[in-house]
């Protein structure tokens, strides 16, 4: 395994200290997949598949193209189909790969209890880092797009790396690669958002009035975007979530009680202490010994003499 | 393909019909969407099925399997009642004007000249008129009634769009809609590629299919231009290369043709090959011909060929019927004719149709040979694997040898690419076990039959011990030995007919097909890849990615046949004059004292314009033919039959319903269901996660599709009570599938001569050998019978029953 | 101070025993809790062999602190009802925190700070426990959905946070209150931290209520 | 008994011994730069260019194997993917493609040749010798038997119908050609090959 330079990573999970900012001029990298240019071949996930070196156990058909059927741990990327009937009551076939969507602000990251076993990237992509993660599944629950997977069996978190291994060598990620159709791109952030508004105008052109860039500022922006026919609508697109964010609930379970409970508990403790400072123990006096026997006295004679209880 | 993969970036619309390239061939599919997004090109798809091609076409309309020429005669009645055709291109490069014979005629479905008893006609009425120097009549002005344009006119005139509506089930509108768009490209500098495949070939219309839509194609001087062209989208890696090089009953390489037994004497052979020019002016590279066949018999047998023993055409098989194709030989199979079959890397079992006929077919060999890196369920029909297979092995008495053979990855070669680039391959690891190649496979059987002919004689041995083997090891001959074999080498000083001077000494490799000589000089195994392996080298391993105008020719990538040229009849990209119709694209140029551009010239580079010599130069007229002359089985114009399995009558001539001329063999038509019991339309299909057969083999590909099912509409998932994902038994007169259904938007009833009429969708690449899920193959269904022409057989249209059934026990 | 001759049973063994079983399973509880809450507890991880070893053993331990605690709210219930004169103790809590009980009305067995702990922990205990089931990842993780599980994290956390606090002022109160620990770990208290701390107890056993076994000569 | 300053210790002394272990580097702390991304897999591998044996587009295609061709390394193939340079496929590949790598070890590959005889229920393995001498003979008395050197009306024809061959669609154009010469050199007109399908 090969040390990353420290300065490579901007965010890392469960990690309270300020990451490195040296370099800050790398440059962000992105996957653009245009959906109108999709044909929902599985070549990315077939590649994917290939490189990572992931074999799912082969499955059933299951009353779609969708296969396998879900993520999984061997499963880090899936073509999801929807037959929609649009307003014209024209069939479109609207196919969208589904993988981890490299959020700016990972709801995975902030999840994450394990130090280090998630990481972001100064190019922006988040991944996970086997050796450290424990297998609680918060990731499961922070992440807004239901990406990461656990394993049964090695109990280790899964996803797309966005094929760090590669991009760390100056190559674009497997799926990119192969894409027949030029449906996944890859490069930079900026270049990728140009290219982007580009697709977009084409597409207007051909009359989706509402073509759009799917880059989500609820998570700060993805460094996985779509383009989609129908921008407005994302939900289409096998529940592509129209509105994604860290949810509320795991914002304050890993946001404001974290502080909370570590002042709570320390607050709890210190009264103690000051308590014993101030106050001291309680302890049993001579007379209240006097009395306790007087009353067990008065009322019983001399115990008998007895073991220990 | 007439032009290349990346050409099809050129396009300003590009019709996908007949094929589904973005499923079939997702990497030249890029081409498509590299039009849209680069020239603003829109897509057509016209497809039984919502495709995935469909799922990102500008345009979609729905079309009953096995009706297209009705919908591309449609098409063509459109263009000339709008005159939306482009008539320079029209008038000099297609037959249009030329005047055919007085007593050609149609009626009531048939051409003339039909014969009831024999199920064939007599083409001879089917030609032009010729004058007193043998050219052949052509009025311009297009006025003559039996001018080609006007007989054309006149034959597509029943195809009104409500008559296509009637027929294709496309909704009117829908139809309307795509000939607008097609129409749009009659411009000069506007073009349309068509992109098809086996979803035109795999019917028993299916040459006339393609034939329509070239004919659109020519009308509209699309032909021969940046971004047009049609292109054939072919299958297999090699499958160019194997017809090229003549692996099919009635060929030999280059195209050449297999003696029949008429063609008694070399000679006579000759003499019906060397078609002369039908027009003034016009050269006919088939006057070369002569030079091919020798130079391909000095290939093969060496000194023993010499001109005194006709170059050894004796030894050369000699045709008693037009084909001995896969139909034919399972039917001869069965007949107890044949006593052994070798199935090199060939899987007939699962590909070819009426899967039961292919099985009893095979338990009546003596023996069958399979060479194949992969276990193939031919290779185990004798095997018991259930209802997907079942077999009584003891009761099979064939001799059954499975032959190990290595795969791309472990040897050196060339591949044909559907752009007809040869492109040389590298070896890249061992084969695992004992595997070993094709080439030493078939040296060690060939070593073993010419000891065994030595030693013990037998019949007629002649071509066996002659045939020429000088590889430095002939055990395992090097690939590149071969490849320099079919580029040809000089086999003494060739000389300068003119100057006597001596331009290629003897044992060079030949620069190009024009060298060579019908005098025995000259050997080379297949002439239109001469130029493939020169003395500069191996040209087909060339690397130069260089696109000079990007404009998707890269003329030093590799090599491609004939003379590297890529785009096919280029000459035809250029007006008259020699002007690029499309001046923004052009293919080639006259420059006042030759052709230059991009791409090789069709013909001779200082051929000058005003020479009048036609672009189509394979073409004794020289030009593209709206009328086909005798070269069709069923007639010179295309006309609309239905599948010899129909849910309906031929509404235009029900007497005639079917393709007149289809062969059929008496026990496959009595295995033809009626739409009383089926029916259903069912098409085959292959999806994009797999390959054939083969992938179902490879993890990832059986991970990715796991399991046989079919795709039905909701209407008729609703009638029938399926449920998405439920078990449906569908069954044809020749067998029973028993998978799961997808119910899917996809498929609509279409509306056929006012009823109802619904697709069933069989995908085809489950069988019972590999990892994927056990299947029964889509060819348990399928009918034995093949288009007239070319013997493809009719999967793409047939007729099923769709029960709801439960889940099989084994499940 | 002169020892007393004679001491009154306060925790049977079984009382004993189930009670640090309970306390043993809260606090590798707390720790391996505390590890994967926050991040600069994440070092408490180490004493269980590593973030893997503590997400795998925490839920077990829990299964055993639930079914530890059942024993003893079965033990423990009755002498914890809350009673009308709780309240009155509870408005004089001031002079017990001040060292002055005197000032405070007297107490039978249990106080209502004791009553209080015991309780919370009876309901907190169970919420732990079943939101705990929730994310248990290796067999549960599939069966609820993300939304659930997100807010049975949180309720886990908070739980996980009360019970802890509780859990605080439960020992620090048995160090505070002199010779508390020795009722749980030796069993028996004076009849002077009887007299000092539940006077009305002391009446009871006195008056033979609690049977004679539980006063008893000094060890 | 009362309890002493030093009990109190004890009490938290378990987390004291939590926090000498992160020192010792069972927390975070120390090894906050070990984040890792997986070694590229591909640098020392042997590159060989190729082409997609399955459709004909016919990409171009990388096939990397493992050793350097040393005479002890036995070269394995480890990854495949599309050539860059390909003018038409550009570095992409399809489903089928992107999975080359399974087809060239699938567990169904052919490693021996096998013969299952008449009536057999299995197939058993047998040497290459005994594989192409047996069809040897078995073509050969085929073809003595019912080879046809004239038809009826007299014509030489030389045609051998009873034995027939289906070639192949992805081996390479000079197995082709080899194959064509040896069919036809025996008079073989049952020939042909995937085209249709």
């Amino acid at each position: 395994m090969s040390d990353l330079q420290s300065q490579d990573y901007v965010r890392r999970s469960a990690s309270t200290m300020t990451p490195p900012k040296a370099r800050s001029h790398e440059d962000q990298v992105a996957k653009l997949i245009d959906v109108s240019r999709c044909i929902g071949c599985k070549a990315c996930q077939s590649a994917c598949m290939e490189w990572n070196d992931l074999r799912q156990e082969i499955g059933h058909f299951e009353g779609s193209y969708e296969n396998p059927s879900d993520l999984s741990p061997d499963v880090w990327t899936l073509m999801k189909f929807a037959e929609y009937e649009n307003e014209q009551g024209n069939l479109e076939w609207l196919i969208r790969k589904d993988g981890c969507m490299h959020c700016e602000d990972p709801g995975c990251l902030k999840a994450c209890p394990a130090p280090g076993a998630i990481v972001q990237y100064a190019n922006g992509i988040v991944d996970f880092i086997s050796d450290k993660c424990i297998g609680c599944g918060y990731c499961v629950k922070g992440c807004p797009f239901d990406i990461p997977r656990i394993s049964k069996t090695d109990h280790k978190s899964y996803k797309c790396t966005l094929c760090s291994d590669r991009v760390s060598v100056g190559l674009e990620p497997a799926c990119v690669k192969a894409c027949p159709t030029g449906a996944i791109m890859f490069g930079s952030k900026s270049d990728m958002k140009d290219w982007a508004g580009e697709r977009i105008e084409d597409l207007k052109s051909r009359g989706f009035d509402k073509a759009g860039l799917y880059d989500p500022p609820e998570v700060g922006g993805t460094h996985v975007m779509y383009v989609l026919h129908h921008a407005d609508k994302p939900s289409l697109y096998s529940g592509l979530p129209d509105k994604p964010r860290i949810s509320p609930v795991v914002g304050a379970w890993k946001g404001i009680l974290k502080p909370l409970a570590l002042v709570g508990i320390g607050l709890a403790a210190l009264a103690g202490l000051f308590h014993w400072v101030t106050e001291g123990p309680n302890e049993v006096t001579e007379d209240d010994e006097a009395e306790g026997a007087r009353v067990l006295g008065e009322s019983k004679p001399e115990p008998e003499t007895e073991t220990t209880p | 393909m007439t032009n290349t993969w990346q050409d099809i970036r050129n396009a300003n619309l590009v019709i996908v019909m007949g094929g589904n390239a973005a499923e079939a061939h997702p990497c030249g599919f890029k081409w498509v969407i590299e039009a849209k997004i680069e020239n603003g090109a829109k897509l057509v798809v016209v497809d039984p099925r919502f495709t995935r091609t469909a799922s990102v076409a500008d345009y979609y309309a729905p079309i009953r399997p096995g009706t297209d020429i009705a919908f591309l005669s449609g098409v063509m009645r459109y263009l000339l009642e709008k005159d939306a055709i482009q008539h320079e291109y029209v008038r000099a490069y297609t037959n249009a004007s030329l005047i055919v014979k007085d007593g050609f005629g149609f009626q009531d479905g048939l051409f003339s000249g039909y014969s009831e008893e024999t199920r064939s006609y007599d083409k001879s009425s089917w030609d032009y008129e010729l004058d007193e120097q043998g050219y052949a009549k052509s009025d311009d002005t297009w006025q003559h009634p039996r001018c080609v344009i006007n007989l054309l006119r006149q034959h597509v005139a029943r195809y009104t769009p409500e008559t296509v509506s009637r027929i294709c089930g496309t909704p009117q509108d829908k139809f309307l809609h795509i000939c607008e768009l097609i129409a749009a490209t009659a411009a000069p500098d506007k073009a349309m590629t068509s992109l098809f495949a086996l979803g035109w070939t795999q019917h028993s219309v299916g040459a006339q299919n393609i034939r329509s839509m070239a004919m659109i194609q020519l009308l509209l001087g699309n032909i021969g231009v940046a971004g047009g062209g049609m292109n054939a989208l072919r299958g297999h890696s090699n499958i160019q290369g194997l017809t090229d090089v003549g692996l099919l009953s009635n060929q030999m390489p280059g195209y050449l043709n297999l003696p029949l037994d008429k063609e008694t004497s070399f000679d006579e052979y000759m003499r019906t090959k060397q078609f002369k020019p039908l027009r003034p002016g016009q050269i006919s590279y088939w006057q070369n011909t002569r030079k091919f066949v020798v130079s391909l018999q000095k290939a093969l047998w060496g000194d023993a060929a010499t001109k005194d023993n006709d170059w050894c055409y004796d030894w050369l098989p000699k045709l008693d019927v037009p084909l001995y194709d896969i139909i034919r030989a399972f039917e001869m199979m069965n007949n107890g004719q044949m006593g052994g079959y070798i199935c090199q890397g060939f899987n007939p079992l699962q590909a070819f149709p009426d899967r039961g006929k292919i099985r009893r077919g095979l338990s009546k060999l003596k023996f069958l040979v399979t060479m194949d890196p992969l276990d193939t369920e031919t290779s185990r029909f004798w095997q018991d694997f259930g209802p997907q297979n079942p077999a009584d092995s003891a009761a099979i008495q064939t001799e059954v040898f499975q032959l190990p053979t290595t795969c791309f990855a472990e040897e050196n070669g060339s591949l044909v690419n559907s752009a007809r680039w040869l492109q040389w391959h590298w070896k890249a690891a061992d084969a695992p076990g004992e595997a070993q190649s094709d080439i030493w496979i078939m040296a060690g059987l060939f070593h073993r039959l010419r000891e065994l002919y030595r030693k013990e004689g037998g019949a007629f041995p002649d071509p066996i011990l002659n045939l020429t083997w000088k590889y430095t090891d002939p055990v395992d001959p090097d690939p590149e030995e071969l490849a320099k074999e079919m580029n040809g080498r000089a086999l003494a000083d060739l000389e300068d007919p003119a100057t006597k001077a001596v331009v290629t000494k003897a044992g060079t490799l030949l620069d190009g097909f024009a060298q060579l000589r019908d005098d025995g000089s000259t050997a080379s195994g297949c002439w239109i890849f001469s130029g493939c392996f020169t003395e500069k080298g191996n040209q087909m391993a060339r690397r130069d990615a260089t696109d000079p105008r990007e404009q998707g020719i890269a003329p030093n990538w590799a090599w491609a046949w004939p003379a590297n040229r890529r785009i096919l009849y280029n000459r035809a990209s250029a007006d008259l004059d020699g002007k690029p119709w499309n001046p923004a694209k052009p293919v080639i140029a006259w420059n006042g004292s030759k052709w230059v551009g991009i791409d090789v010239p069709d013909y001779t580079p200082t051929t000058k314009p005003s020479d009048s010599v036609g672009p189509f130069i394979m073409n004794a007229e020289g030009m593209g033919r709206l009328f086909a002359r005798d070269m069709m089985a069923e007639g010179p114009f295309p006309e609309h039959y239905e599948p010899l399995e129909s849910p309906v009558e031929n509404v235009l001539h029900p007497k005639v319903s079917h393709n007149p001329v289809a062969r059929v063999f008496d026990d496959d038509r009595a295995a033809f269901g009626s739409p009383k019991n089926f029916p259903y339309v069912a098409t085959t299909y292959r999806l994009t996660e797999h390959f054939h057969f083969w992938t179902k083999h490879a993890l990832i590909n059986a991970i990715l599709q796991p399991e046989e099912f079919v795709e039905i509409g909701e209407a008729l998932a609703r009638e029938k009570g399926i449920a998405q994902g439920g078990w449906v038994k569908v069954s044809s007169k020749r067998g029973v599938v028993v998978c799961k259904a997808y119910v899917t938007k996809r498929i609509k009833p279409l509306t056929v001569d006012g009823r109802p009429t619904h697709v069933v969708g069989v995908p085809l690449h489950w069988g019972f050998t590999g990892q994927a899920r056990k299947g029964y193959g889509a060819n348990t269904l399928t009918p034995s019978v093949g288009d007239a022409n070319t013997q493809t057989p009719e999967f793409k249209a047939f007729l099923v029953n769709v029960e709801k059934t439960s889940a099989p026990m084994t499940a | 101070m002169s020892r007393p001759k004679t001491v009154i049973v306060r925790y049977t063994t079984a009382n004993r025993v189930n009670h640090w079983i309970t306390a043993i399973c809260f606090v590798l509880l707390m720790l391996s809790g505390l590890s994967m809450f926050h991040p600069m507890l994440f070092f408490l991880s180490g004493l269980f062999g590593g973030g893997q070893w503590t997400r795998a053993v925490h839920p077990w331990i829990g299964v055993v602190l639930l079914v530890s605690y059942l024993g003893l709210i079965v033990q423990f219930w009755r002498e914890n009802l809350w009673h009308r004169d709780d309240v009155a103790w509870l408005k004089a809590a001031r002079f017990v925190i001040a060292n002055e009980e005197e000032g405070a009305p007297p107490v039978g067995r249990n106080n209502a700070g004791q009553k209080a702990v015991f309780w919370s922990m009876a309901l907190l205990i169970p919420v732990l426990f079943f939101s705990g089931l929730v994310i248990w990842e290796v067999y549960f993780g599939d069966t609820t959905s993300i939304p659930v599980q997100r807010a049975a994290a949180l309720i886990h956390s908070v739980a996980a946070i009360a019970a802890i606090i509780i859990w605080i002022t439960h020992v620090y109160a048995a160090i505070w209150v002199r010779d508390s620990v020795r009722a749980m770990t030796q069993g028996y208290v004076t009849p002077g931290w009887a007299w000092r701390h539940h006077r009305k107890w002391l009446a009871e056993v006195a008056s033979g209520q609690h049977g004679k076994h539980v006063v008893r000569k000094r060890p | 008994m009362s309890l002493t300053r030093r009990e109190f210790i004890k009490f938290t002394g378990l987390g004291l011994a939590a926090s000498s272990l992160g020192m010792l580097g069972f927390g975070a702390s120390g090894e906050a730069q070990a984040a890792a991304v997986r070694p590229f897999k591909l640098t020392h591998a042997t590159e060989t260019r190729n082409t997609c044996t399955y459709c004909s587009v016919a990409c171009g295609i990388l096939i990397y194997s493992m050793g350097d061709r040393a005479k002890n390394a036995r070269s394995n193939i480890i990854h495949i993917e599309g050539d860059p340079d390909h003018p038409v496929n550009r570095g992409t590949l399809c489903p089928k493609g992107s999975a080359l790598l399974d087809v060239v070890h699938a567990p169904t590959r052919l490693k021996a040749p096998r013969y299952r005889p008449p009536g057999g229920t299995e197939f058993k393995e047998v040497s290459w010798d005994f594989a192409l001498d047996r069809i040897a003979r078995l073509m050969k008395d085929e073809r003595d038997k019912h080879f046809t050197a004239r038809n009826a009306a007299g014509t030489t024809v030389n045609r051998w119908t009873s034995v027939g061959m289906l070639a192949a669609s992805a081996s390479s154009s000079e197995t082709a050609y080899l194959t064509w010469k040896v069919a036809r050199s025996l008079g073989m007109v049952v020939f042909d090959n995937q085209a249709r399908v």
